[in-house]
C-alpha cells in the first residue's frame, strides 16, 4: 500500500486496522532468476533496483536472521560523499544523488537530513590533504568548503578552543552529508522490493553454495535447496565464510566496531563531525541521542560487541574536543562485523565462478554506500557489466597494483 | 582482553598492538618462478575464519616480544600463546629438511 | 670535565621533590644506563659474565637485581636494563662492554629516560590509578613495562614503600604531571 | 513559589533515614526538606510530591514507577552551570543539602506542558508513524518537520559550558568480584573474604544489603539491614577484601574484565578541589559473581502510567527504608504474593489499603485488607496524580476506589545486564515465568541470588555462599561454608499476568510511550521479530533501556503470534547496565592531557628566545623564532632561510627516531629493512635509505650510520619512529629469527642538532674538541664518527644534509643538549648564526626536492618518488617484489616534479591539483597535484613539489593549477625538483 497524508489520517481515525504488512513473510520456491544472500541494507537494495530499474523477475533475498540485522541496523547512520581517489569518489557521489531522491523513491520517510558534515584539521599537513580532498570531491561533481578556525567556531562553539591539546585549525565541510534513519533503510527497500515481488525470507540461512562446471546452480540453505540462475553475495562482515563455501579467499578481515549512543539530550549538535586528532565523531539523533563512534577494535572478530580500551579512547576523544560531554551519559555501545578490505576499499565484482557475485568489503562505509551499492551489484548482476561508477571495484586489483587506498596504510585492515 | 604472555605471565591486551594472521610470518622466496603470485596470496589473502585463528600480536608497551596468539575470534578465548621467533625458528628448521634448495 | 651543564628531565639544573599528603616524588638523575642484549647463543655466556666480572646475576622476566652499586633488571628476552650511579658509571656502557665483548650488544640509554622515584606507604593505592600492572603483586625486586596515562614506562619497585618509574626523557612533564594529579586525588 | 515546605506529609515512622539530619533541597524553585539517608526520589515523596517529570512522547504527567536505577519516569536536571546533568534518576540521587533539581522534557512548566498537545494526537503518533509522511513536499522533512520533532524531541539539557570536574581512572585485580551487596552478594563476599581470597565487593547503592533495605522481614532474629551492617563490618577489616559502595558494575568484557564507576562525590554539591567526581575502575577478575538481585515488571493496563502508580516493590522500599509513602491510601495491583507483603508493610505503617486487586481467582486472603480476587483494574483516574482506580470485579461489575496510589506487581525479572554483555542468551523459567542466566556465561562468571532465580532472602544467602564457594574451588582456595541466619524463604507464587484486555492505551515502555496498542500494530505491520519490534516501537530504547518494559512486550507479541514467549525472542542487554557518565570514562585524558606532550632538548632555550612551537605528533617544536621587529611570521622564515643559506643556521632534529641496531648480522638485516644496499657501507660513514611496506608502496626514509662493522645507528621520520622499530622487531624475530641482531631505540637518549649552511663547519670547529679533524677531507660529505666537544663531553657526529647546505648533525646525552644549544650559539655569534624552526627547515628541504611527510604519503612509490634506481634488483628485501607490479609502473605513473607559478608573486595552494594548460577541468582530465608548496626567500618566488603524470619527462611543460575549493586557478610549471644547487657542490664543499 502507498502512503499518503490521507491514507494517515484515515488510519488514524479508523484504529490503525488497514496497515499491512511492509514486506511479506514467504516460504522460499524452489528457482530463482537471482538469489541474493543477504537480507542488509545491500542485499535489499540490490534486490529493490534489480526488480524496479533492470526489470528483473523472480528474484528472492535470503537472510539467516531478521533483515536489517547487520551493519545497517547498528550503524552510525552517516552518509556523505567526500573521498579523495578517482576509484571511489564518483561512486558515493553516485549514491549520495541516490539518496536525495531516496523517500520519494521508496515513498517510505528514512529521514535523509542533509546536516552537513565536518572533519576538522589540526595541522598544516592535515589542511593540505583536506584541499587535495575537497578540490577532489568538487572535481567529482560533490560540494566542500574548507573552514578555517573561526568558521569552525561559528557552527560549533562548543568545541574546545582554549586549552585543545591539538588546536582545532580549521576544518572541510561537506554540506550535502548528513544522517539518515538507518532501520528505515532495510525496512524501505523490504518493502519497494516486497511491492515489485521480490520474495524476502527471513530465517533462511546460506549452508552451502552448489556448484557444477564451473558454474553455480543454486544455493543450499537451512530451508532446503534453492535454484538460482544468479547468486549475489552481500554478507558484509560474513563474507569470508560464504564466500568459502565457494572455496574462495578474499582480501577481506572482519574486525568489530563498536558504536554508542548517550542519553536523549535537546538539541545540542546541528551536524557530523569528525574529529582529526583522534578517534570521534558525532552526530545527534532526532530523537536526541549523541551518536558517536571511533576507531575499531583492532582484532579479528566475529563477535558483535567490542572491549572497554576502545570505549575509553573514544570518549576520551570525545571529551577532549567537546569538554561539554563530560555530564552526558553514554547509554548502550554495541558492535558490528566489519569486512575490513586490503586497501579499504570495496569490491562489487564478478568471480571466477560463472553466476556468482561478490559486494563486499566495505570496512565501515557500507551504510552510505548502500543505494550506490544496491544500484550496481544490480547492474552488474544484470548485464554483467560494471556500472561506470564501479569499474575500479575489482577483487583482482591487488595482483595488478591498482589499490584504491584512501588512507595510504597498505595491505593493513585495521588501519582503514 | 588479556593475552597470556610465556614470559610475563597475563598482560592486558591494550599493551600490544596487533598484525592479523601469522601466516606472515611463512614470507615468499622473493626469486621463485611465482613470486608475484606468492606474495600477493601471502599479503593480502589471509585467513579470516570464524572460530580458531592463529594471529600475530607485539608487545609494544612490554617486553617487545611477537607473540603467535591462537585465539577464537567468536567467543575472543585465547587458547595457545607462543614466542613467534620460536615458532619462527622451529619453521626454518623445519623447511631446510624440506627444501634444501632454499 | 667538560663544560656543557647537564638539565634534568623536567628542564631544571636541580632534580624536583613534590611531598604529597604522604607520598614523595622525586625526579632523580643520578643513575646511568645501559642496555645488554646478548648476541645470538651467547645468554648463558652474558650472564656469566656479568656474575664474574660484576658479580651481578641477571635476573629472569619481571625481575630485577642489585650487586652492590650495579642493578639490573629484565627487558627483553636476552636483553637487561642495567642501572648505576651516573658519577661513577656515567661510561656504563662502555665499561659493560669492556667486560662483555662480542658476547653482547651493549647500548647507552641513560638519557632515554627520566626517572621518578616514587615513595609512600600507599604505594599501590596510588599506582592502582596509574598502571595496569598488578602492582599489589610485585614485591621488592619485581620491574616490568607497562603504561602511565598513554605513556611507556618501567616500572620497578625498589622497596615495599617505593617504586621508581622510568619514562621517555622528553614525556617527562607529562609522567610528572601524572604522578603528582593522582597522589593528590587520593592524598 | 519559594517558602520552604517543611512538612513531609508523606514521611512515616522508622526507617534508614536520619531526621536528625535534615537537608534542604530544591525542585523547579520550590525548596523542600529531607533527611540524610534519602534520595531525590523518597525525599519529594516525604514530601507529597508526585509528578515528576513527562513522558518522552506523549509528554504524559509521570511520577516514580520504582525505587532504583531502573526508573524510567523521574528524570531531573541537578545542578546548574557547567555541573548541570540531564536525565539523572531521581531514585538514585543521593540527597544532600542544598540540591538543585528540575523537571525536564517540558514548557513552560511541569503542571503545565503545552507539549502536551502530542497526548491529544496521539492516534496520529502511533509507532512507525514518521515512517509514512513527512515525504511531502520534498523539501519540508528538513526545513519544517524535522527541526520541529527534533525541539520536542530529546530530554535534559548540555549546558554546552565545560565539564569542571575531574573524573580518575584506575585498575584493580581481584580473584572474585562481586557484584551487588543484596543477601546473596554479603554472603558470597562474606565466604571468599573468609577463604583468603582478594575479593572486590561492589553496589550501585550507597548502603549495602540491596533488597534487606527494604524487606521488614527479619534473617532469623536479626533485622536484614543490621544482619548487612554486621556483615559489611566484618569485611571492612579483612585486608583481602574491598568494598567499593555508590560503585556500578556497567560491563563485561572479554576474559574477566569488568568495567565500574564509582561516584565519589554525586552524593555532594561538588567534589573537594583536586579530587575526583567519579572513578572509573577496570576491574581483572579472575572469578566474578553477578548477585544484581531482580526488578519488579508493571502490569499493563488502561491509563497505567499516572503519577502515583508504582511498582509494588519500590512502595514497599519506600515504606520500610525511606520512611516514605507515595499517598495516604494505596491500593495493590498484583498476580503474585510478594506484593501482598507491600500491603502487610504498608498497613503495619499506618497506611491506609483500601484494598488488594489480584488477577488470581485463588490469591491467598490477607488479614485486615480486602482481598479482591480474581479482578482487574481497567482504568485509572487523576491527570497529574493518581485519585481513584475502577476495577472490575470477578463477577464482572466494576467499582471505583479512591487511592492516592498504586502498587502494581506482574510479578520478577532476575537482572541479568552482565550476564548478556558477551551476547550470552537467558532462558525462560516456567515456574519463574521470567528470563534466567542461560549456559552461554562469560568464562569465569557466576550468576546468584534472584539474579538467577533464587527468589526468596533464605535461598539467596545460600546461593552466595554456593557460588562463591564453587568459584574459589576453581582457583584452588579450601571454602569453608559459612553458617547464615535463616530467612523467609516463600516459594514464588506467581500466576503470569501481562496486560487488562482494553481498547484504550495501556503502557509497556514508560518512558517512550511503548503502548500494547503499538506492539499490535508493530505486529499488523510484521514487525514481529523482537530485534523488528523495538526498532519499530523504539520499545526499551529509552534510558532505561526496557529493564521494566521488554518481557511485557514479549508477553504481548507472544500472544498476537499465537507462539510462547521464549519463541518469540528474548532480552539481550548491552553495556553498559546502567548510563555512565562520558566524564568517567575519559577520566584525566581531556584539555591538554589528552595525549602527553614531549618536549626537545633545547625546548627551555627556545622558550627563552620566544620561539612559537608546533604540535608535530606528541612533539613540541619550535616553529620559528621571531625578532624583534617580525611582525610576520613570514619575514622570520625567509630571515631563518637566508641566515642559514648565507652563514649557518642550526635546529633541533632530535624528534627524528633513532634506533641502535648491531650485531653479526647488522648490515645484512638492514639490507631486508631498506630498498636499498647497506651491506657495503663502509664504517665511518652514513647513507641515506629508503623503506617499503612489503606492498612495495614507501613508506619511510631516513639514515644509517655505521659506526662499527656490528653497529649501526637508523634515523627514522619523526612520525615512523614507533612503526619503523616494530617492522624492524617483526623482521628480525618473525622473519629472520637466525640472523643476530639486536635492537634498542635510542630516539631520546641523545640531543641532535642540524648545524646547516656555509660556515657550519667554522662554526663547529669551535666546539668540537681539537684532537677531532673535521676537515673537509678528514670528514668528507656523509662521514660519521664518535667525538667529543666542549671540553671531552661524548658526542657523534654525522655529516648529512636535509637543507642542501654544507651541514652536520651533531648528538650529545639528552642532558647536556640545553648547553650544547647555548654554547653553539655563542660560538656562532661571530657567524651571525640562527636558530631555524620547522617552517624554515620545511622551505629548505623543497628549495632542495627532498621528500617529505606530504610526498610519503602512503600512496607512493620509490618510482613516484624518483626513487626507483634505490630498489635493488641485485638482493631481497621488504616490498621488492610487489612493487614490480604493473599497475604502479605504468609510463604515466605519477612522479614527484618542482613546481613554479608562471606569475612569481602567486603563492601555491598544496592541494591544488593540476590540469592541462587548457581544456577541461574536471577529475577525468587530472594530471596530478601539489604536496608541499612554500615561498623561497632563495629564489624570491613560490615554488612547490607535487606529482604529474609522467613527470619526469615533462619538465618545462605549463599546466593550470586549480584550487575550486578555494577559487584559484594559476598557470605553473613543471620544472627539476631540486630548486637549488642540484649538483650538490655546497653539501660537498
Amino acid at each position: 500500500m502507498r502512503y499518503s497524508a490521507l491514507g494517515l489520517i484515515k488510519e488514524a481515525l479508523t484504529g490503525h486496522k488497514g496497515w499491512r504488512p511492509q514486506w511479506r513473510d514467504v516460504a522460499p520456491q524452489s528457482h530463482y532468476d537471482y538469489v541474493i544472500i543477504g537480507g542488509g541494507g545491500h542485499g535489499l537494495a540490490t534486490a529493490y533496483y534489480l526488480a524496479k530499474v533492470f526489470g528483473a523477475a523472480r528474484i528472492a533475498v535470503l537472510e539467516k536472521g531478521w533483515i536489517g540485522g547487520g551493519n545497517v541496523g547498528r550503524n552510525t547512520t552517516i552518509i556523505r560523499s567526500n573521498y579523495l581517489l578517482d576509484g571511489n569518489e564518483p561512486f558515493y557521489e553516485f549514491s549520495l544523488k541516490l539518496w536525495e531522491n531516496l523517500e520519494q523513491d521508496l515513498n517510505y520517510n528514512a529521514m535523509v537530513s542533509q546536516r552537513g558534515i565536518l572533519n576538522l584539521v589540526h595541522t598544516d599537513a592535515q589542511r593540505d590533504a583536506a584541499r587535495r580532498r575537497g578540490n577532489a570531491m568538487i572535481l567529482n561533481g560533490s560540494d566542500a568548503e574548507l573552514l578555517d578556525t573561526d568558521g569552525v567556531r561559528a557552527m560549533y562553539p562548543f568545541l574546545n578552543f582554549y586549552d585543545a591539546r591539538f588546536p582545532i585549525k580549521g576544518g572541510l565541510l561537506h554540506r550535502r552529508g548528513g544522517t539518515v534513519r538507518h532501520d528505515a533503510v532495510a525496512w524501505g527497500y523490504a518493502r519497494g522490493a516486497d511491492m515489485r515481488g521480490v520474495d524476502i525470507i527471513q530465517n533462511c540461512e546460506v549452508t552451502g553454495l552448489r556448484i557444477e562446471g564451473g558454474k553455480v546452480q543454486g544455493v543450499e540453505t537451512s530451508r532446503g535447496y534453492i535454484g538460482a540462475g544468479k547468486v549475489g553475495v552481500s554478507v558484509a562482515g560474513n563474507s569470508s565464510r560464504v564466500m568459502a563455501l565457494a572455496g574462495m579467499r578474499l582480501p577481506i578481515e572482519s574486525h568489530v566496531l563498536q558504536a554508542f549512543v548517550s542519553e536523549g539530550l535537546k538539541p545540542f549538535i546541528p551536524g557530523v563531525i569528525t574529529y582529526g586528532a583522534g578517534h570521534f565523531y558525532c552526530s545527534q539523533s532526532d530523537k536526541g541521542g549523541l551518536v558517536f563512534g571511533g576507531d575499531i577494535d583492532m582484532y579479528n572478530s566475529y563477535a558483535q560487541r567490542g572491549n572497554l580500551p576502545v570505549v575509553e579512547d573514544v570518549v576520551e576523544s570525545g571529551m577532549s574536543l567537546i569538554p561539554a560531554l563530560g555530564r552526558a551519559r553514554l547509554l548502550r555501545s554495541w558492535g558490528g562485523i566489519m569486512d575490513m578490505s586490503m586497501d579499504g576499499s570495496p569490491f562489487i565484482d564478478r568471480t571466477d565462478i560463472e553466476g556468482l557475485y561478490f559486494n563486499g568489503g566495505w570496512c565501515y562505509g557500507g551504510f552510505k554506500a548502500t543505494p550506490a551499492a544496491g544500484y550496481c551489484f544490480a547492474h552488474l548482476l544484470k548485464t554483467d557489466r560494471p556500472h561506470e561508477t564501479a569499474t575500479a571495484y575489482r577483487l583482482d586489483r591487488f595482483m595488478s597494483g591498482h589499490m584504491i587506498d584512501e588512507k595510504g596504510q597498505g595491505a593493513q585492515p585495521n588501519l582503514h | 582482553m588479556i593475552i597470556n604472555h610465556p614470559l610475563l605471565g597475563p598482560r592486558d591486551a591494550q599493551e600490544f598492538t596487533y598484525l592479523g594472521d601469522a601466516g606472515l610470518m611463512n614470507r615468499p622466496y622473493w626469486l621463485s618462478e611465482t613470486a608475484l603470485q606468492q606474495f600477493h596470496d601471502y599479503l593480502y589473502l589471509r585467513e579470516n575464519p570464524a572460530g580458531e585463528h592463529r594471529e600475530l600480536w607485539f608487545h609494544e608497551q612490554g617486553d617487545r616480544s611477537w607473540l603467535v596468539v591462537t585465539r577464537n575470534t567468536v567467543t575472543h578465548e585465547i587458547l595457545k600463546v607462543e614466542l613467534a621467533r620460536d615458532v619462527a625458528l622451529a619453521q626454518k628448521a623445519a623447511n631446510l629438511v624440506q627444501e634444501p634448495s632454499q | 670535565m667538560h663544560k656543557l651543564k647537564p638539565l634534568t628531565p623536567l628542564g631544571s639544573h636541580t632534580p624536583r621533590v613534590d611531598r604529597i599528603g604522604p607520598f614523595e616524588i622525586a625526579e632523580t638523575v643520578e643513575t646511568a644506563f645501559a642496555s645488554v642484549a646478548a648476541r645470538n647463543g651467547q645468554e648463558a655466556a652474558v650472564i656469566s659474565a656479568m656474575a664474574q666480572n660484576h658479580g651481578l646475576d641477571l635476573p629472569v622476566a619481571g625481575k630485577a637485581a642489585q650487586a652492590g652499586k650495579l642493578a639490573a633488571f629484565w627487558i627483553s628476552p636476552s636483553q637487561w636494563m642495567c642501572a648505576a650511579p651516573h658519577e661513577t658509571h656515567e661510561l656504563l656502557a662502555q665499561q659493560l662492554k669492556a667486560t662483555l665483548g662480542d658476547r653482547a650488544s651493549v647500548v647507552e640509554q641513560t638519557d632515554a629516560w627520566c626517572r621518578f622515584d616514587v615513595t609512600g606507604k600507599k604505594l599501590c593505592d596510588l599506582f592502582e590509578r596509574l598502571t595496569k600492572a598488578d602492582v599489589r603483586a610485585m614485591p621488592p625486586g619485581s620491574a616490568c613495562r607497562s603504561t602511565v596515562e598513554h605513556l611507556g614506562v618501567f616500572l620497578w619497585r625498589t622497596a615495599e614503600d617505593q617504586m621508581v618509574v622510568l619514562g621517555p626523557r622528553s614525556s617527562a612533564a607529562s609522567l610528572h604531571h601524572a604522578l603528582v594529579t593522582a597522589a593528590r586525588s587520593i592524598a | 513559589m519559594s517558602a520552604v515546605s517543611t512538612q513531609q506529609v508523606n514521611r512515616l515512622s522508622g526507617g534508614l533515614v536520619d531526621r536528625g539530619q535534615p537537608l534542604s533541597f530544591r525542585f523547579d524553585g520550590q525548596s523542600y526538606q529531607g533527611c540524610s539517608g534519602d534520595t531525590l526520589a523518597s525525599a519529594l515523596m516525604a514530601n507529597g510530591v508526585r509528578l515528576m517529570g513527562r513522558s518522552f512522547k506523549y509528554h504524559r504527567p509521570r511520577g516514580l514507577l520504582s525505587a532504583g536505577s531502573e526508573e524510567p519516569n523521574a528524570l531531573v536536571e541537578l545542578r546548574t552551570g557547567g555541573r548541570q546533568e540531564p536525565n539523572t534518576r531521581a531514585t538514585v540521587a543521593e540527597l544532600y543539602d542544598g540540591l538543585d533539581a528540575r523537571s525536564q522534557n517540558r514548557w513552560p512548566s511541569l503542571e503545565r506542558d503545552m507539549m502536551a498537545i502530542n497526548d491529544r494526537f496521539a492516534n496520529f503518533l502511533t509507532a512507525g508513524f514518521y515512517y509514512k509522511t513527512f515525504m511531502w513536499p520534498k523539501a519540508f522533512w528538513e526545513k519544517l518537520y524535522e527541526p520541529i520533532i527534533r525541539k520536542a524531541a530529546g530530554l535534559g539539557r548540555l549546558t554546552g559550558d565545560a565539564d569542571p570536574d575531574a573524573y580518575d581512572k584506575g585498575f584493580l585485580h581481584c580473584d572474585l568480584l562481586v557484584v551487588g551487596a543484596g543477601p546473596a552478594g554479603l554472603a558470597a563476599a562474606l565466604t571468599a573474604g573468609r577463604a583468603g581470597a582478594r575479593v572486590i565487593l561492589a553496589d550501585e547503592d550507597f548502603l549495602l544489603g540491596g533488597r534487606l533495605l527494604s524487606e521488614a522481614q527479619p534473617l532469623a532474629d536479626i533485622a536484614g539491614a543490621d544482619w548487612a551492617g554486621q556483615v559489611q563490618a566484618e569485611l571492612a577489616v579483612m585486608g583481602n577484601v574491598r568494598i567499593l559502595p555508590r560503585t556500578t558494575v556497567f560491563g563485561a568484557y572479554d576474559h574477566g574484565i569488568y568495567g565500574a564507576v564509582e561516584r565519589n562525590a554525586d552524593h555532594v554539591a561538588a567534589p573537594d578541589a583536586g579530587k575526583p567526581r567519579q572513578t572509573l575502575w577496570r576491574i581483572y577478575s579472575k572469578r566474578a559473581i553477578i548477585a544484581t538481585g531482580a526488578i519488579e515488571r508493571p502490569i499493563a493496563f488502561e491509563n497505567n502510567d499516572r503519577p502515583g502508580i508504582m511498582l509494588a516493590g519500590a512502595v514497599r522500599s519506600f515504606a520500610n527504608r525511606w520512611a516514605a509513602t507515595p499517598a495516604s491510601s494505596v491500593v495493590i495491583f498484583a498476580n503474585n504474593d510478594d506484593a501482598h507483603q507491600t500491603a502487610r508493610d504498608l498497613q503495619a505503617k499506618g497506611v491506609d489499603v483500601p484494598a488488594v486487586v489480584d488477577v488470581r481467582p485463588d490469591a491467598p486472603e490477607i488479614p485486615g485488607i480486602e482481598l479482591l480476587a480474581g479482578a482487574q483494574i481497567v482504568e485509572t483516574a487523576g491527570r497529574l496524580g493518581l485519585r481513584s482506580v475502577t476495577v472490575r470485579m470477578a463477577n464482572g461489575k466494576t467499582r471505583i476506589i479512591p487511592c492516592g496510589a498504586l502498587a502494581m506487581s506482574g510479578g520478577w525479572n532476575p537482572n541479568l545486564g552482565l550476564t548478556c554483555h558477551q551476547r550470552g542468551r537467558p532462558v525462560w523459567d516456567g515456574d519463574l515465568h521470567a528470563f534466567v542466566p542461560g549456559q552461554d556465561l562469560p568464562v569465569g562468571q557466576h550468576v546468584a541470588g534472584a539474579a538467577m532465580g533464587a527468589m526468596s532472602t533464605d535461598a539467596a544467602l545460600r546461593s552466595g555462599a554456593e557460588q562463591a564457594g564453587e568459584a574459589l574451588a576453581d582457583l584452588g582456595f579450601t571454602v569453608p561454608a559459612p553458617e547464615l541466619p535463616k530467612a523467609e524463604d516463600a516459594p514464588v507464587s506467581l500466576t503470569p499476568f501481562w496486560h487488562v484486555q482494553g481498547a484504550k492505551r495501556a503502557w509497556l515502555d514508560f518512558q517512550n510511550d511503548v503502548t500494547v496498542k503499538d506492539v499490535k500494530l508493530a505486529h499488523q505491520e510484521n514487525f514481529t521479530a523482537v530485534e523488528h519490534l523495538k526498532r519499530y516501537t523504539t520499545l526499551g530504547m529509552a534510558t532505561d533501556q526496557g529493564k521494566t518494559s521488554n518481557v511485557g512486550a514479549l508477553a504481548v507479541m507472544a500472544e498476537l503470534t499465537g507462539k510462547s514467549i521464549p519463541q518469540t525472542g528474548t532480552t539481550i542487554f548491552r553495556p553498559p547496565y546502567t548510563p555512565v557518565a562520558m566524564g568517567a570514562l575519559a577520566g584525566r585524558a581531556v584539555g591538554k592531557d589528552f595525549h602527553p606532550t614531549r618536549l626537545t632538548p633545547s625546548h627551555a632555550w627556545a622558550e627563552e628566545q620566544g620561539a612559537v612551537f608546533v604540535e608535530v605528533g606528541n612533539w613540541l617544536r619550535a616553529q620559528w623564532f621571531p625578532k624583534p621587529g617580525e611582525t610576520h611570521w613570514r619575514q622570520s622564515v625567509d630571515r631563518e632561510v637566508q641566515q642559514t643559506r648565507r652563514s649557518v643556521g642550526i635546529c633541533d632534529v632530535t624528534t627524528l627516531g633513532k634506533i641502535d641496531v648491531q650485531g653479526a648480522d647488522a648490515a645484512a638485516f638492514l639490507n631486508m629493512m631498506y630498498a636499498n644496499g647497506f651491506a657495503k657501507l663502509p664504517v665511518g660513514k652514513v647513507r641515506y635509505g629508503l623503506m617499503l611496506r612489503e606492498d612495495g608502496v614507501a613508506y619511510d626514509d631516513g639514515t644509517a650510520a655505521r659506526l662499527a662493522e656490528d653497529h649501526f645507528v637508523v634515523t627514522t621520520t619523526t612520525a615512523n619512529a614507533v612503526l619503523v622499530y616494530r617492522n624492524m622487531e617483526f623482521v628480525r624475530q618473525c622473519l629472520c629469527p637466525d640472523m643476530d641482531v639486536q635492537l634498542i631505540s635510542t630516539t631520546e637518549a641523545w640531543a641532535q642538532y642540524a648545524v646547516a649552511g656555509p660556515n657550519a663547519r667554522k662554526l663547529l670547529q669551535k666546539i668540537v674538541d681539537p684532537e677531532f679533524d673535521i676537515s673537509n677531507d678528514a670528514f668528507p660529505f656523509m662521514a660519521c664518527g664518535e667525538i667529543t666537544v666542549c671540553g671531552g663531553c661524548r658526542a657523534r657526529l654525522f655529516r648529512i644534509s636535509f637543507s642542501g647546505e654544507l651541514a652536520y648533525e651533531i648528538a650529545v646525552p639528552t642532558r647536556y643538549g640545553d648547553a650544547l644549544m647555548r654554547e653553539m650559539m655563542a660560538a656562532g655569534e661571530a657567524f651571525d648564526v640562527t636558530p631555524y624552526g620547522t617552517e624554515a627547515l620545511g622551505v629548505m628541504r623543497i628549495e632542495k626536492g627532498h621528500a617529505a611527510g606530504n610526498e610519503l604519503n602512503g600512496t607512493t612509490t620509490a618510482l613516484n618518488l624518483g626513487l626507483g634506481r634505490m630498489v635493488s634488483g641485485k638482493k631481497d628485501c621488504i616490498g621488492n617484489v610487489l612493487s614490480r607490479r604493473e599497475g604502479m609502473n605504468t609510463d604515466d605513473a605519477l612522479r614527484l616534479v618542482g613546481l613554479k607559478p608562471v606569475t612569481p608573486a602567486q603563492s601555491l595552494p598544496a592541494g591544488g591539483h593540476l590540469m592541462a594548460a587548457s581544456g577541461p577541468v574536471d577529475a577525468a582530465h587530472d594530471q596530478g597535484y601539489v604536496t608541499s608548496a612554500a615561498y623561497s626567500p632563495t629564489l624570491g618566488t613560490a615554488i612547490g613539489l607535487g606529482f604529474v603524470k609522467g613527470g619526469a619527462e615533462r619538465l618545462g611543460e605549463q599546466l593550470r593549477l586549480v584550487n575550486p575549493l578555494e577559487k584559484q586557478e594559476m598557470l605553473v610549471e613543471i620544472v627539476s625538483a631540486h630548486f637549488v644547487d642540484p649538483e650538490g657542490e655546497k653539501l660537498r664543499a
